[in-house]
């Protein structure tokens, strides 16, 4: 036999052996893993789609298709949400009725924080998303709490992610069973069917990203709520994360739960852990 | 025109033929009198009209040749029918006004432009459409009229609800 | 001809039994069954949106008087909320199948 | 309150690029609110940009202009500093304006 094709067989085997070691990883009895959970989801996406660059997968549907990124780069211009991004920056500045303001309730005044949130609050024993902060901040302050899936929330949520824009996600997982627990139940939630339709989050974000629906490109999941708040051309109004899951559940005719239920804070926690590292883009506009 | 097995073929299609003439000659015969693009004023009639070709007739008084001279930028598939970006630019000079309108939309015309002297000949904005349509880029330069013409395809997202 | 005859003796005799125009009791009965299983779907967080439409409208045609579209729609809801707590249960484990591993 | 109209107005050489969005429902009148009763027709008809007294570019607009409108449009003649008048009025008399400074 020529050198070069023993040389050649001594690879391949070399190569079979080590890819047996690493096949899909022997699951322990069910052990919650979220970093190794991460890092499959991130290489799922970017072996799928290998000439989409990391950071471009934040940008949703214009990550995934061309003449949609043109009209896209077209509006952010002068994108559709500066008015919310105004509205919001002013609103952080004006004080509450009793002096205090937004900034008082956040580190660092609430600027360049997004990227951490949600967290997970160990005294409470559950994820706490920014929209929910900001409602506990004004209620700790004497004012009504905005609605969940309004303008005014969706401003605020708005001149926060924009004071992030360009820092990775930064999600910890404490080292506390119930947030293990609650990032298992957000990889559930993302993962379950239901509806008329029978559709699971995944089944549109994770097997069909960049295929239509009618006249939209499916987003990938990876990074897919880096961008929230968004304006969307189809409300011609902003929309927060729970406005975003309220509709996509209603698409598919299961009947939305309650904004800020605990199944929408821990997807929310899941799905922005995995996106660890990617940038931080909103506020965003979607078709 | 499907084809006929029928008896008399040839005199329907004659019957078709003279009742469409006679269409189109009645289509300008009203409009011909509202010459309106020259001078300031806000076009309100000429935005009430339903139909493409009326109401360019009633904006210029005369009609457009296509011309490879207008470039017309809009997308294949809108991302949304309510915000359409569309751009029109042209290499003819001594240009006064550029128009834009969407042949499937309630009103054809959907905006129009005058350009002033020292004022570039090129526009970019967002309109809507509400289905399918072509969009036609109506430029006037030097007294005479020049199109360019492309459909924009346009449906709802989503999956479902 | 003859493949389609039995699908005609199919069709007419699943409307044998509904003969008889449905009354109001017919209509309580079909609703309340519906009810329960919507309330056992919604407990299960997992209600659809066409079961509460079907429900809200067989309510409406009952008191419209118009009780065969009412037990039509009661028992459309129901079946839509059962196939919703067959959809619940069978996901407890399946999800697992789509999992990125 | 802060202007309805947000305008960018940089030049480079002897051509100054002006990018403007103005905060207006632009409603076509044919659309119904939740309660089912028709919207009526709310939508900005003229739209006029002055530079140095003279007017510069003017838009008409119909109801086929979307929400909060955006145009984009390039002159010659002026130069950093210079003032740009930019109004608008809709169909129901309501309007507005501001000034900005070419940057």
């Amino acid at each position: 036999m020529r050198p070069a094709t023993s040389l050649l067989l001594g690879s391949l085997s070399a190569a079979l052996v080590a890819f047996a070691l690493t096949s899909p990883r022997v699951i322990a009895a069910d052990k919650v893993d979220p970093v190794a959970d991460a890092k499959a989801f991130q290489n799922f996406f970017f072996q799928k789609f290998p000439d989409v660059k990391h950071e471009d997968f934040v940008n949703g549907p214009y990550s995934m298709n061309e003449d949609m990124k043109r009209q896209w780069q077209e509006k952010e211009e002068f994108p559709p949400y500066e008015f919310a991004l105004d509205a919001g920056k002013e609103m952080f500045a004006t004080p509450f009725k009793n002096g205090k303001t937004y900034a008082d309730c956040f580190p660092n005044g609430g600027i360049g924080i997004r990227q951490n949130y949600p967290y997970f609050d160990t005294k409470e024993g559950k994820v706490v998303t920014l929209e929910l902060a900001l409602n506990r901040c004004r209620e700790a302050n004497g004012e009504a709490p905005y609605s969940y899936v309004k303008d005014e929330m969706a401003s605020l949520t708005a001149y926060m992610a924009y004071t992030s824009r360009g820092k990775p996600m930064d999600i910890r997982i404490p080292d506390d069973p119930r947030a293990l627990e609650a990032f298992e139940n957000g990889k559930r939630y993302f993962y379950t069917r239901r509806g008329q339709m029978n559709f699971s989050c995944a089944s549109c974000h994770v097997q069909s990203p960049g295929e239509r629906i009618r006249a939209e490109i499916l987003a990938p999941a990876l990074g897919i709520l880096n961008a929230l708040p968004i304006y969307r051309s189809e409300w011609s109004g902003m929309g927060t994360t729970s406005r975003r899951f309220i509709t996509c559940n209603s698409q598919t005719r299961a009947l939305p739960l309650e904004p800020q239920a605990d199944e929408y804070r821990d997807v929310e926690y899941f799905l922005s852990y995995v996106a660890n590292g990617l940038p931080i883009s909103g506020p965003g506009a979607r078709p | 025109m499907t084809a006929h097995t029928g008896p008399h073929p040839t005199r329907r299609l004659i019957l078709q033929g003279a009742a469409s003439v006679a269409l189109i000659g009645l289509g300008n015969l009203p409009f011909a009198p509202v010459r309106a693009a020259a001078n300031d004023k806000y076009p309100e009639e000429v935005f009430k009209l339903k139909n493409e070709a009326d109401a360019i007739k009633a904006l210029y008084g005369k009609t457009a040749e296509p011309s490879d001279k207008v470039r017309l930028d809009a997308p294949e598939i809108a991302e949304n029918g309510g915000v359409v970006p569309i751009s029109v630019t042209t290499t003819l000079d001594k240009v006064t006004s550029i128009s834009l309108f969407v042949a499937e939309n309630p009103n054809a015309l959907a905006a129009s432009y005058k350009i002033a002297e020292g004022t570039m000949p090129a526009v970019a904005n967002r309109l809507k459409m509400a289905k399918t349509s072509n969009v036609t880029a109506i430029v006037e330069a030097d007294g005479k009229l020049y199109s360019a013409t492309k459909e924009v395809k346009v449906t709802v997202g989503g999956c479902g609800g | 001809m003859k493949r389609s005859l039995p699908v005609a003796m199919l069709l007419a005799l699943s409307f044998a039994p509904m003969a008889r125009a449905a009354n109001e009791a017919d209509y309580k009965a079909a609703y309340a069954a519906a009810e329960t299983a919507s309330k056992e779907a919604a407990a299960l967080r997992n209600q659809w949106t066409t079961t509460v439409s079907t429900l809200a409208a067989a309510k409406k045609a009952a008191d419209g008087g118009d009780f065969d579209r009412a037990v039509a729609a009661a028992k459309e809801a129901e079946a839509l909320a059962k196939a919703s707590i067959f959809q619940a249960t069978s996901e407890k484990e399946a999800w697992k199948a789509m999992e990125i591993r | 309150m802060t202007s309805s109209i947000r305008v960018r107005a940089t030049s480079n050489g002897d051509i100054t690029e002006v990018q403007t969005l103005i905060q207006h429902p632009m409603d076509t009148g044919l659309v119904k609110d939740a309660k089912g009763e028709l919207i009526p027709a709310h939508y900005i008809q003229q739209l006029k940009f002055a530079c140095n007294g003279k007017d510069v570019f003017v838009a008409n607009w119909g109801t086929a202009v979307s929400k909060d409108p955006y145009v984009k449009f390039s002159f010659k003649g002026a130069k950093k500093g210079d003032d740009l008048k930019i109004s608008w009025t809709d169909n129901k008399g309501g309007s507005d304006e501001t000034t900005a400074k070419i940057a």
